[in-house]
């Protein structure tokens, strides 16, 4: 026999048909039913395989602690692997496949590594694999080729490759209370923490809030407790302080009572709604968390306790009252507490069999044995159950008289018929958050449980995670702590909801495993069995962390929430030491697997936003290639139809040094450096001096940092006499900024200076080349800007075509040349202008390669020289080092590793066989394409030079200046450019600057 | 981890910049000491357990603070304005509109 | 004077969109003032900047940080020690400060170009902010008039809360049209309008 | 104790694994030992075992606090590569490079070093001219590097998002195919078993509480299980440099102890062959064998020894991964978890003698400690026996701060949370 609906009962919509496919073949389930209680409901008894013996695995429990049914949800190339089939919402079109097998769940071809048994323990990959020392094999070769199969019959479900289209979202919240859990201790906490008026959130895992309400026989006011919960749901909902998430996973418990959570907002549905994410990431500032996140039931470990058919008692209690479903005809129970009693009772009153209860016990209370008497064929206490019968589903089991004294069995073992399996062996609170925010988990003995730690946070816990395990106890701790939470003056318990519930002993008896022959399971999902805890002892892997790498136990994806504590005992009694001394390992984040890109949230697609200048729709519209620098994106050139990238920045390089052009210079780092000390302060960052120059000048400066290289450098303009713009690369002005900001605020806050970034408040527009001053003179009025009214680095105010513009003439290119400054929101309109007033100059905008060129020829540097390990003099700016005044990095400049005379220094490159150089290339002595070695530097930045006619680059060499007029060659084994040059001076072009002064 | 601003309130780490250690000293501009150079910018107390160092909240009023912070359980005690001589407390109350 | 172009043009698209059907969540619009401008007080002088924005724009902050006068023509708030933002719908306000204010009081600022100014409003404008800044937008712990400093991953923004549900943001230019975009595509889930 | 090989799990497995021996033993510490070194990570085991095999000496004792290899052996991303800009660096870790290649010969233990390749994707232009300046620097030291082209990338890597219209899309990569991953624990038990079997005692659960000396000299240690004296006392205890060695009276050290966070996903089936970085963050990941991408980035960025890590560096390490990989989105993050991390102030470590004689230390190693374990202990192990460094670490002094003789790869001077 097998699973099936029971003609009556649970909490789905029998009214709504829902229909899914599964491994291809179509079924049919009800609202609210999960995938799991769904295929049970149609039989299906086999979900997947196991990581490494590839055993045949049926569902073991019913909800987010499942080792064994592990599916993919696929959706066309889009797939979702791993997912619990417990925890998964079917919906019309739902399509889900199982798992790490091949080629069918039934007949997998990895079933045979089961023959390997024990070969395959604990450990076994890093005994063997090693391979020969010498021939064809050594090295990691073997082991390479031996790991392709290895990999190939690992790892679970697959990833697609295709873009997942869904969208995810953050949502930062912020509350008094956050309660964790929805189950009766949770509800009571909101509920009374509402009531004082706190701003209250209760996150539920589940999709129903309620808890185990939802399928324990209880009562509670006298309603059935579903109805009760859901009644108590429905007056929270209605607060406008309580924001009720249900299908969200608090998982993360991080620094200051910020709580990390997951909504699967749109799992459950076939289609989402317009805008509505997938998955929404919570963040959740709670003044103070109530966790009422109950307690798990674990497994015990006994051979053949991973056939399918074996399944945990309190998961057939909830698929039988939640969902309406038998998880067999005839059920036997195994247990080694009284709670597994609630289950036969629930089974038999669906219809289900009761065959036998197996007790470890010989002693059961009298409650126990009253549902015992009243629903079971045989009540075998003193019993346990030491192998399972059948092939893929249980169809037996055998049972043998136990002791627990000796927790041995003896006598003779007896078969009894049964084709499902209910096991329990006690309860584990759920700590897991708790222990993020704690310190050592408490372990109880009387409970056989670790208890919730003492806190290092704000939180409070009620229910079951307590070790509290009845109703009624959670209903009075739940609001007990919501009202604490809250901080309620009336903490007055009042009339609380009175559960009718039966009064089953708590605790457990104190055994794990049975000892008999065959394979016990610990960890169902990595198959470690009992013996290889026991071979991980005999081989000194002792401590609980060390247990755990060797033999992977609790590594899964259900991160050992059934296996950690039977595990822990099993090393334990084989230590001979108590449990707590061989410890518990820590809980991390994330209490369950999270998706990465509810982590991602918006940045999904998104991952950072784009930085445009105020020109940058012109230069689209003009053909330019765009060049990501950092966020922005730059003009790299505006190629005509059929150029190549380098005809392109050849032909814009001839136009500026022949005529005129235009090139954005928005993108540098602009602040404004303003106050009573302003000047002071330049004199203190920059190596020049500023605190002389006049206003309505501009300066070149350099800065170091405190080590004594290079920062950055950039023009510093003198605006008025307390007001200075500072201009940085646009790389670094982030990094300026701070750079500055700290040294006013901590090392010299007796300063008056304010800085502020105006970057995005000035768009720059530089026109360089012999004719820019005239298509100047065209363009600006209200001032004159010949030589004597805007001499070099001189600045001048004055509008174009209404826009009010700051004109500072200075150079990069070498050229005659002026930047122009104006509002952001003129800066296309300015830059418009400019293009048509010179028209007939012949003007083109030229874009990062034409200015590179420029510069290159020029001998000026940038970020590629100023590489955080260059210093002043490497750079041959040693002239701009003030000896007037200290500055920053003025004391530590001249150390001996600053001044030694192999550094790396800027020197020119000229290619001597007039084929291009690569920016990357090394520089070597002696040319050696085999074995590249000697290298003595490498190139920096390279070009064609138009005005030379040669490739020419910069570069930094061991050495540098002493080696010009010396040849060496390239050596760019990476693109197998080699070829002879000659290192020169870094200025190609005008040394004398006659031309940008003319 | 959240760090209260003292002007700001309470904001998330992820506003601010870590600026390091505050237990340093920059000698005198005008020094030729090498070795207390050196130590201020090369050598490190890096405690485990209270630590005095510098945050910039450069997501927020982008101020710098001192902060006093415990580097085993990042638990903050103490924040302030890098500006105001001395240590003082952070405070709740925050002042007129300004200078906190 | 040549009027200002907004960053946001080209992805301009006013009307309503996303999920809308059961009405709208949230309006979003580009104010674009005439002037915003910034006053940073000395220690010990932000006393005399908040008179400089008394007597220039007419506004009279509360105390406190982040303390600000909300308005339709003008509104200033502060939004770091002794750091304050003043918009005015017309232009030149930072001429009118700068004659107000001597360097001992205090410097003065223009950011008419290099901030733009958003505006949400809307019965979901609080969990539409809240997707995107890490700060409490209820109406207690972010009242009327107040000013916020705070930044989503690369964008920094200033925001001052001028009605129950309407929120001024004050973003930096560049990041404009890309702040612009991810906050439409955050609408579209309660449904959104531009204006 | 018995050799591992194919041959003996077969003979044990028919015997019930019951024969197996302890992979190292527990001893009892001795009174005196000629060197200690305190720490029993991976650096610490791997110099005990080379002092014991190049130096013959074994009477050597490896004080750990905890269980062996709880420090970051055991809570690294697991990438083994040598593909460093600086010579100082390169040679060093290409030294280590080759000692992984035979490690698990010489060990005797499968340390699963697997030479998937290391892959830095590069996004632009100047970006790839970078990457061409390191490859280029790292094949005139004779180590491997190519450039590979968007193309060639597709292929070794379906999974990534090739598109043109990425926000950073990916034009090349750096490839060093000698590189890969190892199996981080197994280094850790492989050093412990073999220096175990050269005579050395590991003792666990022994934490130094401080250091005897004899005037300056250094010579020897009181722990948690008594005082053990010893000629030469060696401190590899990355992570936690500074607080053992205020132990010793040394104050302040050009080091800062960080949180580095790690991830792992559950199980999938062969999806990453390669390790890959993401040039346009910080980002990197691989695939372990048991099919967990494995995969971290950036330092919390800030002082810490709390092990555990912040959120908003975990929503950005996502948020990168899904820049290359759009498919992962619906894959799940298992588990998080945080390693302290010695940054030095230049990114470069620090493996010399001194500060204190009789005292030899190792520290500083950044995000760097895992590839160099075998590196480490051997030029520890030299400098230890010989009290001298060796070639590949003598730039690795103490001293070089001061001296302004830096090594800084990363070129972001003393700032360590951005080296």
């Amino acid at each position: 026999m097998s699973p099936r609906r029971a003609t009556a009962g649970g909490r789905i919509d029998r009214q709504r048909t829902i229909r899914f496919t599964f491994d291809g073949h179509q079924f049919t389930g009800h609202a609210g039913d999960t995938l799991a209680s769904a295929l049970l409901a149609n039989g299906v008894t086999l979900f997947g395989r196991s990581f490494k013996y590839h055993r045949p695995r049926g569902v073991m429990t019913a909800g987010v602690n499942e080792p064994n049914a592990l599916v993919t949800i696929v959706n066309g190339g889009v797939r979702e692997p791993n997912i619990p089939a417990t925890t998964v919402e079917i919906f019309d079109g739902l399509t889900a496949e199982s798992q790490n097998r091949f080629p069918t769940l039934s007949y997998d071809i990895g079933a045979l590594n089961q023959l390997g048994g024990r070969l395959l323990s604990a450990g076994f990959y890093y005994k063997t694999f090693m391979g020969p020392v010498i021939g064809p094999l050594k090295g990691t070769r073997l082991w390479m080729a031996c790991e392709y199969f290895i990999r190939r019959a690992a790892g679970l479900g697959s990833a697609g490759l295709e873009k997942d289209p869904a969208r995810y979202e953050r949502m930062n919240a912020f509350c008094d209370v956050l309660v964790v859990g929805s189950g009766p201790a949770g509800l009571m906490a909101a509920q009374a923490a509402a009531e004082s008026g706190a701003r209250v959130i209760l996150a539920e895992l589940e999709a129903v809030p309620g808890g185990s309400a939802n399928w324990s026989d209880e009562a509670i006011d006298g309603m059935p407790a579903a109805k009760w919960a859901s009644s108590a749901v429905g007056k929270l909902k209605a607060l406008e302080n309580v924001r009720l998430l249900p299908r969200t996973t608090v998982w993360g418990y991080y620094d200051d009572n910020t709580l990390a959570a997951v909504e699967r907002v749109t799992d459950h549905k076939s289609a989402p709604a317009k805008g509505e994410p997938r998955h929404r990431h919570w963040t959740i500032r709670a003044q103070t968390v109530v966790l009422a996140t109950g307690a798990l039931e674990r497994p015990l470990v006994f051979p053949g306790n991973d056939r399918p058919g074996v399944m945990l008692a309190d998961a057939a209690r909830r698929y039988v009252n939640q969902f309406g479903v038998l998880p067999g005809e005839k059920i036997a129970i195994f247990t080694n507490n009284d709670s597994a009693y609630r289950a036969a009772h629930a089974l038999k009153k669906a219809g289900a069999a009761i065959v036998a209860i197996i007790d470890l016990r010989r002693e059961v209370s009298d409650a126990a044995r009253q549902i015992a008497a009243s629903v079971v064929g045989e009540h075998l206490t003193g019993h346990a159950v030491v192998a399972t019968e059948g092939g893929k589903q249980v169809s037996g089991i055998k049972v043998q008289p136990f002791d627990i004294a000796t927790a041995s069995v003896s006598g003779d073992p007896r078969s009894l018929h049964a084709d499902c399996l209910l096991v329990s062996g006690g309860w584990s609170p759920t700590i897991h958050l708790a222990s993020q925010a704690g310190l050592k988990p408490v372990w109880i003995e009387q409970l056989q449980a670790f208890l919730p730690p003492q806190p290092t946070q704000k939180w409070l816990a009620a229910g079951a995670i307590t070790g509290s395990f009845s109703t009624q106890e959670a209903i009075s701790q739940g609001h007990a702590a919501g009202a604490k939470a809250a901080d309620s003056k009336s903490a007055e318990p009042g009339d609380l909801p009175i559960a009718d519930a039966d009064s089953l002993d708590p605790c457990p008896a104190p055994i794990f495993e049975i000892k008999a022959p065959g394979k016990a399971f610990v960890d169902h999902q990595h198959d470690v069995t009992a013996d290889d805890v026991r071979l991980a002892h005999r081989e000194g892997f002792v401590s609980v962390e060390h247990l755990k790498r060797y033999t992977t136990l609790g590594m899964a994806t259900d991160q050992g929430k059934t296996s950690n504590v039977p595990g822990l005992a099993i090393m334990a009694e084989t230590l001979g030491k108590p449990i707590p001394e061989v410890g518990t390992t820590r809980f991390r984040p994330p209490f369950a697997p999270v998706s990465v890109g509810a982590l991602a949230a918006e940045r999904y697609g998104d991952i950072r936003p784009e930085r445009l200048t105020p020109m940058h729709d012109w230069h689209v519209e003009n053909g330019a290639t765009l060049y990501a620098a950092g966020l922005w994106h730059r003009p790299m050139i505006y190629g005509l139809a059929g150029e190549t990238v380098e005809q392109a920045y050849v032909r814009e390089t001839k136009a500026v040094r022949g005529g005129v052009g235009l090139v954005d210079v928005s993108t540098l780092g602009k602040i404004a450096v303003q106050g009573p000390d302003a000047a002071a302060f330049l004199d203190r960052v920059y190596t020049n001096m500023f605190s002389t120059l006049a206003v309505g000048k501009a300066r070149y400066g350099l800065m170091l940092r405190e080590d004594g290289f290079v920062l950055d450098d950039g023009t510093t303009w003198r605006l008025g006499e307390h007001d200075f713009l500072m201009t940085t690369t646009t790389a670094n002005a982030g990094k300026v900024m701070q750079h500055l900001e700290y040294l006013l605020d901590v090392v010299w806050p007796e300063l008056r200076v304010h800085l502020t970034s105006v970057t995005d408040q000035w768009a720059g527009a530089a026109i360089s080349g012999p004719k820019s001053r005239e298509v100047l003179a065209a363009c600006v009025t209200g001032t004159a800007v010949d030589n004597d009214a805007l001499p070099f680095m001189g600045i001048v105010h004055g509008e174009i075509d209404g826009a009010p513009v700051m004109i500072c003439r200075l150079s990069f290119s070498g050229e005659l040349a002026y930047e122009v400054y104006c509002g952001a929101g003129h800066g296309t309109h300015v830059w418009a202008t400019l293009m048509k007033g010179g028209e007939n100059f012949g003007i083109v905008p030229y874009g990062l390669e034409a200015l590179g060129t420029m510069r290159i020829e020029k001998g000026h540097v940038t970020g590629a020289e100023i590489d955080g390990r260059t210093t002043a003099r490497d750079l041959h700016l040693d002239w701009m080092l003030s000896k007037k005044k200290p500055f920053i990095g003025s004391a530590m400049m001249d150390r001996e590793g600053l001044l030694a005379e192999d550094r790396l220094q800027l020197v020119g490159i000229i290619s001597l066989d007039n084929r291009p150089l690569n920016g990357g290339a090394h520089i070597v002595e002696h040319l050696d394409e085999a074995n590249p070695h000697g290298s003595i530097g490498h190139l920096t930045a390279a070009c064609y030079s138009p005005v030379l006619g040669r490739y020419i680059g910069l570069a930094l060499v061991s050495g540098g200046k002493a080696r010009h007029g010396s040849r060496a060659f390239v050596s760019d084994p990476l693109r197998r450019r080699f070829g002879p040059i000659e290192i020169v001076s870094h200025h190609f072009y005008d040394p004398e600057g006659s031309r940008m002064h003319g | 981890m959240l760090i209260t601003c003292p002007y700001c309130g309470p904001r998330n780490v992820s506003e601010y910049t870590y600026q390091g250690d505050g237990n340093r000293t920059r000698p005198d501009p005008a020094s030729t000491d090498q070795a207390a150079w050196n130590e201020y910018v090369y050598d490190r107390l890096n405690p485990a357990g209270d630590h005095h160092e510098i945050w910039q909240h450069s997501g927020g009023c982008r101020a710098h603070l001192r902060v006093t912070r415990n580097t085993l359980t990042h638990v903050v005690t103490e924040v302030s304005f890098a500006r105001d001589a001395g240590h003082r407390k952070s405070e709740r109350h925050r002042k007129p509109g300004a200078h906190a | 004077m040549v009027e200002q172009e907004s960053p946001l043009k080209p992805v301009w698209q006013p009307g309503s969109h996303g999920n809308f059907a059961a009405g709208i969540g949230v309006y979003l619009s580009e104010s674009a003032p005439g002037s915003i401008v910034q006053l940073a007080a000395w220690a010990g002088k932000e006393k005399a900047v908040l008179q400089a924005i008394k007597a220039v724009a007419g506004l009279k902050l509360p105390d406190g940080a982040g303390g600000g006068a909300p308005g339709e023509a003008r509104a200033a708030f502060g939004f770091a020690p002794g750091k304050f933002l003043v918009i005015d719908e017309q232009e030149g306000l930072a001429e009118r400060f700068t004659q107000a204010l001597d360097i001992e009081t205090g410097t003065v600022t223009d950011l008419s170009h290099g901030r733009t100014a958003i505006r949400i409003a809307g019965p979901k404008a609080e969990w539409v902010l809240s997707k995107f800044f890490a700060i409490d937008f209820s109406a207690t712990a972010f009242p009327i008039g107040a000013g916020r400093s705070t930044v989503h991953h690369e964008i920094f923004v200033h925001i001052q809360r001028s009605a129950p549900t309407q929120f001024e943001l004050y973003v930096f230019r560049s990041f404009a049209r890309s702040f612009w975009q991810a906050l439409c595509r955050a609408s579209e889930e309660v449904g959104y309008e531009v204006q | 104790m018995a050799e591992y090989s194919a041959f003996s799990l077969l003979k044990n497995a028919l015997n019930g694994n019951r024969d197996w021996k302890q992979a190292w033993r527990k001893p009892d510490p001795k009174p005196s030992y000629e060197v200690i070194v305190v720490g029993g990570g991976g650096h610490g085991l791997a110099t005990a075992y080379y002092l014991a095999r190049e130096h013959g000496i074994a009477n050597v004792a490896v004080l750990e606090k905890g269980w062996l290899g709880s420090g970051n052996v055991g809570r690294n991303t697991t990438a083994v590569r040598s593909n460093y800009l600086l010579p100082q660096n390169s040679r060093f870790y290409e030294h280590s490079m080759k000692l992984w290649e035979n490690l698990s010969h010489e060990l005797n233990y499968n340390v699963m070093f697997s030479q998937r390749g290391c892959l830095n994707l590069a996004h632009t232009p100047g970006q790839l001219d970078d990457y061409a300046r390191r490859g280029n620097a790292m094949r005139h030291e004779g180590i491997d590097a190519e450039l590979m082209t968007p193309a060639q990338i597709e292929r070794l890597v379906p999974g990534l998002d090739m598109s043109a219209s990425a926000r950073f899309p990916i034009i090349g990569g750096l490839m060093q195919r000698r590189a890969g991953t190892a199996r981080h624990d197994a280094v850790a038990w492989g050093y412990a078993r073999a220096a175990d079997r050269r005579g050395v005692d590991i003792i666990e659960n022994c934490e130094v509480t401080g250091f005897l000396r004899d005037g300056d000299r250094v010579v020897g240690v009181t722990t948690t299980r008594g005082e053990i004296r010893a000629s030469k006392v060696a401190v590899a205890v990355a992570g936690h440099t500074g607080h053992v060695m205020k132990l010793a009276g040394i104050e302040r050290l050009p080091i800062e102890s960080h949180v580095l966070q790690a991830f792992v996903s559950e199980s999938l089936k062969p999806f990453l062959h390669t390790v890959i970085t993401f040039g346009m963050g910080h980002f990197y990941a691989s695939q372990s064998d048991k099919g967990g991408l494995i995969y971290g980035g950036d330092l919390d960025g800030y002082n810490s020894y709390a092990q555990r890590g912040s959120l908003p560096v975990m929503e950005d390490v996502m948020s990168e991964m899904l820049a290359l990989f759009p498919s992962l989105a619906r894959v799940r993050v298992l588990r998080s978890w945080g390693g302290v991390c010695d940054m030095s102030m230049d990114g470069s470590p620090i493996i010399t003698t001194g500060p204190l004689p009789g005292m030899y230390l190792n520290a500083g190693w950044c995000y760097g400690g895992f590839k160099a374990t075998p590196a480490s202990g051997w030029c520890f192990a030299h400098t230890i026996a010989r009290d001298e460094p060796h070639e590949f670490n003598a730039a690795f002094t103490l001293d070089r701060f001061h001296r302004g003789i830096l090594i800084d790869d990363k070129g972001q001077g003393s700032t360590p949370r951005l080296h």
